[in-house]
């Protein structure tokens, strides 16, 4: 890995480009301590702790990038989305189902190996049926009927999926397609599942 | 690792374009969801709370104490001396009311800051002479095995029953690991980005049925250190605060906290502190 | 040798209160270890509970008890310094015996 | 029959004066083995099975017997159950957990003074019926109520 937790070039960029933090040198110590006092175990490599660019913003920013920053950034990830080569964006819902209630992959104690789980339900209301579900993200009970008359809404779908912060730099969610984490298959089958009729999520 | 390479090339990449260059146009953003979002106080956690008061009460919690007693006042280790009369938590040597509800503290003579687990495994070490590596190999209980560090510190958290939080936040020291403690809550990375404020930063959040503390508020925070340490009704093991930090990083996708380091001691003074002025129940039961 | 029991006993008007922590794996051959071996059962199978020198309780226990067992139980007609003496067996023989006063 | 029987936990403790008994024909043999862990009736697949291995053929419902269960558990591994018999001699008590692999989790005899009533915690798979069932006079009673076992989260 690259031993540096943020590459040299990017974090003089970053400060010429960027208000200094207020207590930036409380973030230098707190850098400082977490390279120092972290072990790899499993598939947890040391390397996760370095930030990349996106996180690297939007950790200097409190989550809450310039407006133009973020606008630009959040076209880069757009444009970083590949969409399948037969076009079709639309899967299994079923499958889509059993993948949104997995919520394994990629922490030390998990076999490595892809996929891993969508981990929907952690965050988000789907299918009625299962009503342990978290609230971090909003609800997606009755999507289509809510969000179905979008245009592009499946391209939306898999591309939020895919990467979620080509419309919110610093969401919560992960980027799922972006870091390999899902595959095509995976991800069309969850667009189905908020977008099939015969989804429970519809319902 | 792919996230890392793409992300830092990207924002290099945007660096130049953000500030040479007009923005780009920004995206459509589609409306915002609509859907009401269940209230985080359901019927559930409702049902929850009323057994919650019967099996604090009867807490197997206790038999961790109980061993944790015995251990604190026998002479162990290498030394042959007994915690109880050389081990100081910072009320004195062998002190230990209201000791645990007053760590993290800075410690002159470990010239650190430390919470209960990483002073006692300190007195261990130093005061008995067991060794740091032999610790910190297996420092917390599974099906088949409880540390003697995991009854030590239920024993001295027991010892603080209803008292009041009062971590010394007005020591430079102590602030300072506050102060980090608090950018390291903020510390997004990982191949998720997350930090632990994706899930604690915010009030009312729920993941799956499980309510999320906020932990930068005085409600929040104590509900992150009340009942811990805890005896874990999954598996029937008592775990520390300690290892419930590790095992936040663990669904954070991070890598693992070095065992009673400054990372995990930083972190618990800005929880433990954001805490303070609030009445600590004692050695928990948790899910 | 099996830890401690913790037994806690109070009066409450004229009746006695016990409570009983066990320290008791309770496996119940069912579940399996790390290496994917199946844990033996391993279980508390009877217990009695004296008060006073008679026996109040006994009870029979099986695997779906949880892991460190908690009792509670009540009787009338014991006082404050009573003797409450609690065993239990477990299928493979191990034992253990404690005893508490009434508070 | 429960006093017969601590009368013979309590005198004859070595099993050589048990066969004795038995073979002189002063006890039946499963009065023995109810003095002992009861191999049969825990060790029954289903409710019927263990209600059959206790004695306790087609028990009536009973209001006065009452059992305090939570609708929802939060955690399988340790399900609070609590049972309290307000019918009159109530001798002994048992909980059982229906879908459980084996039904029967524990069974208490209650004498010189305890009153029937027993606070425990069990262990319960998925959502199932929990029953008590006590028996006074020789006969009887059952109560039942439902607790579900949902998925968990993380954390603590």
């Amino acid at each position: 890995m690259k031993n540096n937790i943020m590459p040299a070039a990017m974090a003089t960029l970053l400060m010429i480009a960027l208000p200094a933090a207020a207590e930036g040198d409380y973030r230098a110590k707190a850098i400082a301590v977490i390279k120092k006092d972290f072990q790899p175990r499993g598939q947890a490599s040391i390397d996760r702790l370095a930030e990349d660019g996106l996180q690297a913003v939007c950790n200097r920013t409190g989550n809450k990038p310039p407006e133009g920053v973020g606008r630009a950034m959040e076209a880069d990830q757009l444009a970083d989305v590949k969409y399948p080569a037969d076009g079709k964006l639309m899967g299994d819902w079923k499958a889509g189902e059993k993948l949104a209630q997995s919520g394994r992959g990629f922490t030390w104690s998990d076999k490595p190996g892809l996929p891993v789980g969508g981990n929907c339900y952690n965050c988000h209301q789907i299918s009625p049926k299962e009503t342990s579900f978290g609230t971090i993200g909003p609800s997606l009970y009755q999507f289509l009927k809510l969000r179905g008359t979008q245009p592009d809404i499946q391209k939306y779908v898999y591309s939020k999926i895919y990467n979620a912060k080509a419309y919110n730099l610093c969401s919560d969610m992960p980027r799922f397609g972006h870091i390999g984490a899902l595959g095509e298959k995976q991800i069309k089958d969850l667009v189905a599942l908020l977008l099939d009729p015969e989804s429970p999520a519809n319902k | 690792m792919k996230q890392n390479l793409i992300g830092a090339l990207c924002a290099i990449v945007i660096m130049g374009g953000a500030f040479a260059q007009t923005p780009k146009k920004p995206v459509a953003k589609p409306a915002a969801q609509t859907a009401p979002v269940v209230e985080a106080k359901d019927a559930a956690t409702i049902e929850f709370e009323k057994f919650r008061a019967e099996m604090e009460d009867s807490n197997p919690a206790e038999l961790f104490e109980m061993k944790g007693e015995e251990q604190w006042k026998t002479k162990r280790g290498p030394k042959n001396v007994a915690l109880a009369e050389s081990c100081d938590l910072g009320q004195g040597v062998g002190k230990i009311d209201g000791a645990y509800v007053k760590m993290p503290r800075y410690f002159a003579d470990a010239d650190a800051v430390m919470d209960a687990e990483r002073r006692i495994v300190w007195c261990m070490v130093e005061k008995q002479g067991f060794k740091f590596d032999d610790i910190a190999k297996k420092p917390f209980a599974n099906a088949n095995f409880t540390p003697d560090i995991t009854n030590l510190v239920t024993y001295v958290a027991g010892h603080s029953r209803n008292m009041k939080i009062a971590v010394p936040l007005k020591e430079p020291k102590v602030r300072e690991a506050w102060e980090i403690g608090k950018e390291i809550a903020a510390y997004r990375a990982g191949p998720y980005d997350f930090s632990c404020n994706t899930c604690h930063g915010t009030d009312g959040k729920r993941i799956r049925m499980q309510n999320l503390p906020n932990l930068s508020t005085p409600a929040g925070a104590m509900k992150g250190v009340q009942g811990w340490p805890g005896y874990r009704m999954t598996g029937g093991v008592m775990l520390t605060h300690q290892w419930r930090m590790g095992d936040c990083f663990r669904q954070q996708r991070f890598p693992e906290p070095k065992y009673a380091s400054d990372a995990v001691a930083y972190l618990l003074t800005y929880m433990i502190g954001n805490a303070n002025g609030q009445v600590y129940k004692g050695p928990g039961i948790k899910r | 040798m099996a830890d401690p029991m913790k037994i806690r006993a109070t009066m409450k008007g004229d009746v006695a209160e016990i409570r009983i922590l066990m320290a008791h794996p309770m496996e119940t051959g069912q579940r399996k270890d790390a290496a994917g071996n199946a844990v033996p059962p391993h279980f508390i199978q009877t217990m009695t509970v004296e008060v006073g020198g008679k026996k109040v309780v006994e009870g029979l226990v099986g695997t779906s008890v949880s892991r460190n067992p908690v009792f509670g139980f009540k009787m009338k007609g014991a006082k404050v310094g009573d003797k409450v003496v609690v065993n239990w067996v477990d299928n493979k023989g191990d034992k253990r015996t404690d005893e508490a006063a009434i508070a | 029959m429960n006093t017969t029987r601590r009368t013979v936990l309590k005198s004859a403790t070595a099993s050589g004066v048990l066969a004795g008994l038995i073979a002189a024909g002063a006890l039946r043999p499963e009065q023995v083995l109810a003095a002992e862990w009861n191999k049969a009736a825990f060790e029954a697949k289903d409710t019927a099975g263990a209600l059959k291995s206790i004695g306790a053929g087609a028990p009536s419902n009973s209001k006065d017997l009452i059992l305090r269960v939570p609708d929802i558990a939060e955690n399988g591994a340790v399900v609070p159950v609590d049972v309290v018999s307000n019918i009159p001699n109530t001798s002994s008590i048992w909980i059982l957990v229906e879908k459980n692999p084996q039904p029967l989790s524990a069974s208490f005899d209650f004498a010189n003074g305890a009153l029937p009533e027993v606070s425990a915690r069990l262990k319960m798979g998925q959502t199932s019926l929990v029953k008590a069932i006590a028996k006074a006079d020789g006969k009887f009673y059952t109560a039942q109520k439902e607790v579900k076992v949902t998925v968990g989260g993380c954390g603590g």
